[in-house]
């Protein structure tokens, strides 16, 4: 498959973004929306000459030398989950444009220009196959997304994007910490200092153990502040809550699975023997925050709060199916984060369109909208079953998957049947909490259906019929609804198309992760006179002030 | 004898080069006066390409750190005195504009460009010194200058102040390490560094050869303004008119870097390329202690070259990380090389930190009384995108390189700094390193605010330009570093590495004496 | 070189037990204590001027170590470190003198308290 | 067959410390596997397509703003053909069940040493008598349901109708992939679109707060099932490696587990597949409004009235019937599975009778018995008896949804009047024979009257009942819950339809109260509805006497049925088994294939073979309740039949004694304050909870980050004296700083930090 397409993904939103800025500002609009469906385009010849047979080797490949000298290579090319991702990327950029087109009045050329620069970052991480272009783009998302919130936010946005930032910021950090030690463990073994992710996942399991646990430690403060895992989970709600439906939909929909995707391409590889040891903690962890995001959803007054501690509830699913660590686990997450982009995203199309007319996100402002706005209301009750995970809606197969892979990979069970593709780290209990996770999801998001579109009709005092708007969907605001629900509904019916293109690159990660590349003695191994200092890097770790001669 | 000149002949062409500046300088043609900092601009170029084309000296410790160190100085000096231009005598100039007649008097012109060139040259000697009674002579050369263009700066008070502070601080750092030097001297019996590196390699640092040690990296913190001696830097960059200060951020702080490196080079890094337990852990005590104070003061400050002053201290804290991981054994490559990281990143900081300076300089508050003065609070930069969009943009571009974040040039020189921390073994202070870059977000993230996001709630301040067009010039050109440069990082970072390749001194197979007792007496001298 | 006998050496050969031997330990101990006196006369005397001596003793404290490690290694390398560390003393002292006067003229007081507008 | 400690274990389990019966015959009979199983022809996909493609039709009818009745006819014809083809498909049925596959659904293969295994759950139907007799009630009582629906919802033709018929079409088609579906995922898929269905229909009048408060209860309560079922079925993926039936039910180590289940040592199967029934029992009780999770349906009485006839009455509550019958086998693996669905059952046909004894809304009433006849059949599967529960689900199908029409329309024509304290004597009002018809014939099938459906379905309960070892106490509490349901019947019957015509509006009618109101009588659609349901419901007591079929030696319709699917086990007690091992001389004919006969045990009631006994029993004690109720509740004269007091339709001889007998009534009126109970104790804390999440969120967690965000700051504030601008300052905290430094450096050293 020629690179050029790749490329090509990353580059139109990118001139696309200079066009829009240094463009007039009343064409901002049409610009945008022309770059975004003229993306589609390569987005679809990459779908269709992608061969998912060998779905997990990366084609379309193509590197440009940039500094040697660190070992900074920019390479692309995409394998089948990040095909995915990409494609779903691609196709809300559309969507959002046009979902944005009456609640941005002024500054339209700057929102316009950073949204398709966030767009191009987005692809560029998922297409990235070495670690700079992977971290350049990862930290490039914070960017837009912070000028997003911080000039198009409501009340307290300055809080909200600094601490959004700030926080992403300092986990990013310690991730570039941990995965330079990473790069520098595999130069040390191979003698190049390579940043090619390929090479890192082939070498560096080899790590001994107590240093991966480090590593994992330090990806993971990385990403789990991004997924987002139970304690590291709090700017989110105040991130929503201040950002434009745009920047809601574009968070929930694709920034959320940066963090999954970092755990899937970077952590299960490159620490493999760490992560089995530390799936159980994670477990609990996503677990405790399903139950718990869930019952607080079920409090919230704001409905965009309430709906994203519902994607803080709904990815602990998505990080269980990847701490089960077997095939339907792992299938079941990247489902997950598929479907769950297409189902929030919508759910947060849905709450923009009832604030541009209402103006208020208080549930209790308004209400019974279903005799006003009965089109709202079919496709409010579409999304909510969607994620609520509604058997033959795209909810579901995911659902079903990260539960079955959490009793699957019970130690006990898979010694007794077979080891392998089962897993050893999790347990049923894991999965009968979760599953008590679909009862709330069902709970809040009935409740706030409830409140809002059925009941005897409440409206805010000061309302008055938006001017350009009609009472109900608009059909620009139906045409970006549809291919979110046809897709919702696709894949609930026919997860399979998504499942057996991925199967290919799953099973290898899971082959890879659960056998152990631990040197029979980690000790001699690395006996390089330079790095003795380095066999314990914990106690230099522990005390600062370690000393040099032995 | 003459071979050494051969090394200086960059720093001649400059010492040449100021003579004509203080001529030039209080010529009564108005054309030839505004020619001076023209002159000082071609003898930077002409000094900049003679130090690429010189070989270093083989016998010193860095080999080849004189042509890459001089032709950074000189690119960067380059863009300081595109800078620096209308920083002395505007009312002059104005009065001559009014007809009145030129009185050389009143005219500072003249010594302000001749202290300049001498403050390179002496940077420049740094770079060459083998020597220590040379590397004395180049600092003090470096700095004695400076405290004089920061009291001329402005006919304010505040830069009165500033020069009074940076003198006596100044005065006191250099008894410090002239204190340092003289134990080293003592200690190791040679002022030449190569054989002082010797002497310490054979014989081990004894107990005046570590008092002195520790002492001169002390009183040369001053120069990078690390922690103990870090007190100077807000006051004086404040007091300092911008162009001024933007020269303080980036040449004292080469200079010290320079010598810093000769010192410890002396010292000298074991087969495990660490520095002897008490430099080390003092370094890293320090390095930590600059970076948590720079960056947590910074967060509190709303004057912007306050705020700069305080993101500079850090930045040495940054660049210290590069010390304690040392060159790494021979032919290390660059990853591994601390020192090839820290020259490769005094060259982005230079650039980043004089852009900010430099949109400083260009813009100014108008008065109510008509009077125009300097734009220094961070309201001032408001919306400087709507307004001014170059010179917003500049600050946007340079603040997020500064902050580290990833495509442009201060995430390169923070990656190289990084992985040498790392694979020198350095893991705490790297995490420390993160954590700070982490904490400088804050402040970096409130000047992009300011200047591009900001509806500006509160209504802009009118900043109007400042009449000189060379200041909008050196922040353009520093914006466009920032970024072009990436371009060329590959070769900048070989340049680096190969400046950076340390030729650590062979310890002789003598039979291991005993440590000669230090103060033996003098009576029983015997031959 | 060598064949000259030690002043101090010729001086016990006369007076064999009239004078103690002064050894470097005694100068580095002087210089030591010049250096120390600089630093603290440095720190509590406020007027500028005295200050500004204080750093001169400091650099002939230091000055002084050089001549005792120079004569201790019988090299010149210290005396010439010497001589240019004067050089730079005189040129420091120009320049302070004229800072002085320069902030004389503006705040009519040598004392360096009356300048601390700049903090925070 | 199992053997007698399997019930008297759970005895044991109730009244710890009981003596278990130790007496253990040994099994003969080995597990013979059900037929193999085909592929079945495509048009059977019709019954499927249609209903979903009408819902579909109604969404558009809904888009192009269409005001006729057009989504009736269209749902009532989809609904029409797919009964057709249940029926075509009946008799072409050859007796080897078939599977029918539409497309694939969800497939995951895993590579693993013990071969590649996979997860099947493909969109295909398995087709065997269960499900053909599943499906034709439930597509027959559609088609009807929808044309009295075409009539009686039509006061609010446009959207709304289009919407309400789109729900029943998206019903139907539910209801067709929970009971045909071909493995536990389709099943769950229909199960959660069938809880969908009843959401937006119990939400139908969502300007109605209680409406909306009724459906999202009736979800959520639902989804509480649902996650017993989900977790059931992705423990039985996991244990047994399959969803599909074909597959499952064949699985060598199922079977092995029954034969060891049959010598009654249930310690060679695993915990983790004891588990499994347990879970999906829980599943039964959410759908099927079983004790615990029953609380949904009466409030689930808010919905359109045809919504409750066909959803809370016949269909969509049989489904938890309808998942223990399929997955009978895997019910007989669990020690304690059986034991409880039996006194469940028997606890809410007891609980739910007392409570529709006090109700005055005559639909909450039909709604409490619904759940006391649900509780039958789960009490009849519990005993062991699948062919009772079974026939009993068919029986009540019809006359419950007799019943239902009949209140509806009443309340249509009486402008939403339920309250029975202001209806009396609509037998003698005009128009009204065919209801009073139709509500006569449901009632004496309610109570139980000898020779009607309803007696003899609840009678071969009640015999298995006793019939099974440890069961009786079981059998006796059934025997006096009849008695309770015969009385609530004609008490509603006595009170309504006959005594003195008075009658006045409910709340929708919009004129003054008192005469000029007359009710209107309900059209032909609605009559002739009633006339078929009537004449299904007697039709039904036929169906004990005939589809019997001789080499299976099974009696009547439901037990052929019921014996030729998964569902196939007989206890040996039962009566079938008992006559076939009399007719053929050979002890074990009579015993499905998993069951051995042995005769001595069958235990005497009163003195006789409790078949034989109970038809008299149960008589006498539907009797005993209807003379009761007409005694008490019974309105005064005509020729002396009537031997009630009742003069009015506010009072009747009830009421004195229920004063007399202080706060039961009172108690049970109120419902036991279950809902109360379930708020106090459930929902009261848990917003607890999520309120205390609340404020540890905002405050713990949000306030570490903040602190953490904090932290540089703070020492900020503390580092800022130190540039106090002072220069004499500056320098003795310089000197102050190297000193400290070189401490600290020479501490270090002394304290031989360098080794």
């Amino acid at each position: 498959m020629n690179p050029i397409w790749t490329l090509l993904l990353i580059a139109l939103p990118l001139i696309g973004a200079l066009m829009v800025a240094f463009g007039r500002e009343d064409r901002a609009y049409g610009a945008a929306m022309r770059t975004m469906l003229v993306t589609l385009i390569p987005a679809a010849v990459m779908l269709w000459y992608f061969d998912f047979t060998l779905g997990a080797v990366h084609q379309g490949a193509a590197s440009v030398k940039w500094i040697p000298d660190l070992g900074i290579k920019l390479s692309i090319g995409t394998d089948a989950i990040s095909l995915l991702l990409i494609v779903l990327t691609v196709l809300l950029g559309p969507i959002v444009i046009a979902a944005s087109k009456t609640a941005i009045k002024e500054d339209r050329r700057k929102y316009y220009a950073w949204l398709l620069v966030l767009q191009a970052a987005m692809v560029g991480v998922f297409a990235a196959r070495d670690l700079m272009l992977f971290y350049i783009c990862f930290e490039f998302t914070l960017l837009p997304m912070f000028i997003l919130i911080r000039c198009y936010g409501s009340t307290n946005r300055v809080a909200a994007s600094t601490k959004f930032f700030l926080y992403t910021f300092t986990g990013s950090m310690m991730t570039l910490a941990g995965l330079i030690y990473v790069v520098y463990f595999v130069a040390q073994q191979t003698g190049t200092w390579t940043l090619d992710i390929a090479t890192l996942t082939a070498i560096a399991p080899r790590m001994p153990v107590e240093h991966q646990a480090w590593v994992l430690l330090a990806m993971l403060a990385g990403f789990a502040v991004k997924v987002p895992l139970f304690p590291f989970h709090t700017w989110l709600p105040l991130a929503h809550t201040e950002a434009p439906t745009a920047g809601s939909v574009i968070l929930a929909g694709v920034l959320l699975k940066l963090g999954t995707y970092g755990i899937l391409r970077f952590a299960i590889p490159i620490t493999p023997d760490a992560f089995i040891q530390y799936a159980p903690a994670l477990g609990v962890l996503s677990v405790i925050g399903i139950i718990y995001a869930g019952l607080i959803c079920w409090v919230q007054e704001d409905i965009k709060k309430l709906v994203a501690y519902s994607s803080v509830s709904h990815l602990g699913f998505c990080v269980l199916g990847l701490a089960a660590l077997n095939v339907s686990g792992l299938s079941g997450s990247v489902l997950y984060m598929l479907s769950h982009g297409l189902s929030t995203g919508g759910l947060f199309l849905m709450i923009g369109f009832m604030y541009e007319r209402y103006h208020t996100r208080d549930m209790r402002a308004v209400g019974g909208l279903a005799s006003k706005m009965p089109v709202w209301t079919f496709f409010m009750i579409f999304f909510t079953m969607a994620s609520v995970g509604l058997p033959g809606l795209n909810g579901f197969p995911s659902e079903v998957l990260c539960l079955i892979s959490a009793f699957q990979s019970d130690a006990s069970w898979s010694a007794a049947h077979e080891a392998g593709a089962w897993g050893t780290t999790l347990g049923p209990w894991f999965a009968v909490f979760a599953g008590t996770g679909m009862v709330i999801a069902a709970m809040y998001l009935l409740i706030m259906v409830g409140k809002i579109c059925f009941g005897p009709l409440r409206e805010p005092d000061d309302h008055h019929a938006h001017e350009e708007l009609p009472t109900d969907l608009s059909r620009r605001e139906i045409w970006t609804l549809i291919p979110l629900a046809v897709a919702c509904l696709v894949f609930g019916l026919k997860p399979n198309l998504l499942l057996d293109a991925i199967s290919d690159p799953i099973n290898q990660t899971v082959a890879a992760a659960t056998t152990s590349q631990q040197p029979p003695q980690p000790e001699h191994h690395i006996d390089q006179a330079e790095d003795h200092a380095m066999i314990e890097p914990t106690d230099t770790i522990s005390n600062p002030m370690t000393e040099a001669t032995p | 004898m003459t071979e050494k000149l051969a090394f200086i002949i960059p720093e001649l062409i400059l010492f040449i080069a100021t003579c004509l500046v203080m001529v030039t300088g209080q010529w009564p043609v108005r054309a030839i006066r505004n020619f001076t900092p023209w002159i000082c601009g071609i003898a930077l170029v002409l000094a900049g390409m003679v130090a690429a084309m010189t070989p270093g000296d083989p016998a010193a410790l860095f080999p080849n750190i004189m042509p890459y160190a001089k032709f950074i100085i000189a690119a960067v000096a380059i863009l300081l005195v595109i800078n620096l231009t209308g920083t002395v005598d505007r009312e002059l100039e104005d009065d001559v504009d009014n007809g009145k007649p030129f009185l050389p008097i009143r005219s500072t012109g003249a010594e302000f460009y001749a202290f300049f060139m001498f403050s390179i040259t002496g940077l420049m000697l740094t770079a060459s010194a083998d020597d220590l009674i040379w590397l004395f002579l180049a600092l003090e050369l470096t700095s004695l200058p400076t405290y004089i263009m920061v009291a001329i700066s402005t006919h304010k008070n505040q830069s009165r102040e500033a020069a009074v502070k940076y003198f006596f601080l100044g005065a006191l750092g250099a008894a410090i390490f002239l204190y340092g030097f003289a134990l080293i001297y003592g200690a190791a019996g040679s002022t030449n560094l190569s054989e002082i590196a010797v002497h310490f390699s054979d014989n081990g640092l004894g107990t005046i050869g570590l008092a002195g040690v520790l002492i001169a990296l002390l009183g040369m913190s001053f120069k990078i303004a690390a922690i103990p001696m870090h007190f100077y830097t807000p006051d004086v960059y404040q007091g300092a008119a911008s162009p001024v200060s933007a020269m303080l951020a980036f040449v004292p702080k080469t200079a010290g870097f320079l010598a810093i490196i000769a010192i410890t080079a002396t010292v000298g890094w074991n087969e495990f390329g660490r520095l002897p337990a008490t430099v080390e852990s003092m370094l890293w005590i320090m390095a930590a202690l600059t970076m948590f104070v720079g960056n947590t003061l910074a967060l509190l400050q709303t004057s912007v070259k306050r705020m700069l002053a305080y993101s500079s201290i850090a930045h040495s804290g940054y660049m210290l990380v590069g010390i304690l991981a040392g060159p790494g054994p021979d032919g290390a490559p660059f990853y591994r090389n601390g020192i090839a990281a820290i020259l490769f990143y005094l060259l982005c900081y230079g650039v980043m930190t004089i852009g900010v300076f430099a949109v400083l300089g260009a813009i100014e508050k108008r008065n109510a009384d008509g009077t125009t003065s300097e734009a220094d609070d961070i309201e001032d930069l408001r919306g400087l995108c709507k307004t001014h969009p170059v010179l917003g943009w500049t600050v946007v571009v340079c603040a997020l390189s500064m902050l580290g974040f990833p495509p442009l040039l201060g995430f390169i020189g923070k990656l190289g700094l990084f992985s040498a921390g790392i694979s020198a073994g350095q893991i705490p202070i790297v995490i420390i390193l993160g954590l700070n870059s982490a904490i400088a977000a804050v402040y970096y993230l409130r000047l992009v605010a300011v200047a591009y996001l900001d509806k500006g709630d509160k209504p802009a301040t009118v900043a109007t330009l400042s009449p000189y067009a060379s200041r909008r010039l050196a922040g353009v050109c520093s914006a466009a570093g920032v970024v072009l440069l990436l371009v060329v990082a590959q070769p900048l970072i070989e340049g680096a590495h190969k400046a950076a390749d340390f030729n650590a001194p062979v310890p002789h197979q003598t039979d291991t004496q005993q440590d000669q007792p230090a103060e033996h007496a003098l009576a029983d001298h015997e031959e | 070189m060598d064949h000259l006998l030690h002043s101090t050496q010729l001086a016990q050969l006369a007076f064999p037990e009239a004078v103690p031997a002064v050894t470097m330990a005694h100068y580095l101990f002087v210089s030591a204590a010049m250096f120390v006196m600089g630093l603290v006369g440095f720190l509590t005397r406020k007027n500028m001027i005295v200050m500004f001596l204080c750093t001169e003793l400091m650099f002939q404290g230091a000055g002084l170590a050089l001549i005792a490690f120079g004569r201790h290694h019988l090299g010149a390398d210290g005396q010439t470190f010497v001589i240019f560390v004067l050089c730079v003393a005189a040129a420091e002292a120009a320049m302070a003198l004229a800072l002085v006067v320069l902030l004389f003229r503006h705040k009519e007081t040598l004392s360096a308290q009356a300048w601390k507008e700049l903090n925070g | 067959m199992i053997n007698t400690t399997f019930l008297t274990s759970t005895l044991a389990m109730l009244q710890d410390g009981h003596a278990v019966d130790t007496h253990a015959p040994a099994v003969t009979h080995a597990a013979t596997q059900i037929a193999e199983v085909g592929t079945g022809p495509k048009w059977i996909l019709l019954i499927i397509g249609l209903p979903f493609l009408t819902s579909i039709l109604c969404g558009i009818y809904a888009m192009i703003g269409n005001k006729t009745k057009l989504p009736a006819w269209t749902v009532v014809a989809g609904s029409g053909i797919a009964f057709l083809t249940t029926l075509a498909m009946y008799m072409s049925f050859d007796g080897t069940p078939y599977t029918v596959h539409a497309f694939d659904w969800i497939q995951v293969h895993f590579s693993s040493e013990g071969g590649d295994k996979s997860m099947i759950a493909n969109f295909s139907f398995y087709i065997d008598t269960l499900t053909i007799y599943w499906m034709l009630f439930v597509t027959g009582l559609a088609t009807l349901i929808a044309l009295y629906a075409s009539e009686y919802m039509s006061h609010d033709l446009g959207t709304s109708y289009c919407r309400f018929f789109g729900a029943f079409g998206l019903f139907v088609f539910s209801m067709a992939c929970l009971v045909m579906g071909d493995n536990l995922l389709m099943l769950y898929l229909g199960w959660e679109g069938v809880g969908l269905c009843s959401y937006l229909l119990i939400g139908y009048f969502y300007k109605k707060p209680e409406a909306v408060a009724a459906a999202k209860k009736a979800f959520i309560v639902n989804r509480i099932g649902d996650l017993g079922l989900a977790l059931g079925v992705y423990l039985t993926f996991v244990h047994f490696g399959s969803l599909e039936y074909a597959v499952l039910f064949n699985d060598p180590t199922l079977l092995g587990y029954i034969e060891s289940a049959k010598t009654g040592d249930f310690s060679a199967i695993p915990r983790m597949a004891q588990w499994i029934p347990l879970l999906f029992m829980v599943g039964a009780f959410g759908k099927s409004a079983q004790f615990p999770l029953y609380v949904w349906l009466p409030d689930a009485m808010e919905g359109p009235t045809p919504v409750s006839a066909l959803i809370h009455a016949a269909t969509m509550v049989t489904a938890g019937v309808y998942l223990i019958a399929r997955t009978y086998p895997m019910f007989l693996t669990s020690e304690y599975a059986l034991p409880i669905v039996a006194w469940v059952g028997t606890i809410t046909a007891l609980l739910s009778a007392t409570i529709a004894m006090a109700q005055f809304d005559i639909k909450r009433i039909m709604a409490y018995s619904t759940v006391s006849q649900l509780g039958y059949m789960f009490a009849g599967l519990g005993v062991l008896t699948p062919t009772g529960g079974v026939y009993h689900v068919l029986t009540h199908a019809f006359f419950k949804a007799l019943l239902f029409l009949c209140c509806g329309a009443v309340m249509h024509g009486f402008a939403g009047q339920l309250d029975l304290r202001k209806l009396s004597g609509l037998r003698s009002v005009k128009g009204w024979g065919i209801v009073t018809l139709g509500m006569f014939i449901g009632c004496i099938n309610l109570a139980g009257v000898p020779f009607t459906a309803g007696f003899f379905s609840k009678d071969t309960i009640i015999a298995e009942a006793f019939v099974t070892p440890g069961a009786s106490m079981i059998g006796w509490i059934l025997l006096f819950t009849a008695g309770l349901t015969a009385y609530y019947t004609f008490r509603v019957f006595f009170r309504v339809f006959t005594g003195p015509v008075e009658y006045h509006a409910g709340e929708e009618h919009h004129g003054d109260d008192g005469h000029d109101f007359h009710p209107h009588a309900p059209g032909w659609a609605v009559n002739s509805v009633l006339l078929t349901l009537t004449v299904c419901s007697i039709a039904a007591s036929g169906l004990y006497f005939v589809g019997g079929n001789k080499d299976t030696h099974t009696k009547h319709y439901a037990q052929t049925m019921v014996m030729a699917s998964t569902a196939n086990y007989e206890s040996p007690y039962s009566k079938h088994a008992i006559h076939a091992a009399h007719d053929s001389h050979d002890p074990n004919a009579g015993a499905g294939p998993r069951g051995t006969i042995d005769h001595e045990l069958s235990m005497p009631i009163i003195g006789g073979d409790p078949h034989k006994v109970m038809y008299y029993v149960s008589a006498v004690f539907g009797v005993v309740g209807i003379l009761l109720a007409a005694l008490l509740q019974g309105p005064k004269g005509w020729q002396g039949l009537f031997i009630g007091g009742r003069t009015n339709a506010a009072e009747c001889r009830m009421d004195p004694i229920a004063r007399m007998c202080g706060p039961i009534p009172k108690m049970a009126e109120n419902k036991w304050y279950v809902d109360e109970i379930y708020h106090m104790i459930l929902v009261t804390p848990l917003r607890i909870i999520s309120h205390i999440f609340h404020w540890i969120d905002k405050l713990l967690v949000d306030g570490l980050v903040n602190i953490f965000g904090f932290l540089p700051r703070l020492l900020a504030w503390i580092l800022k004296p130190s540039q106090s601008g002072v220069l004499q300052g500056y320098a003795v905290s310089m000197a102050g700083g190297v000193t400290i430094l070189l401490l600290v450096v020479f501490v270090i050293i002394l304290q031989g930090g360098v080794a």
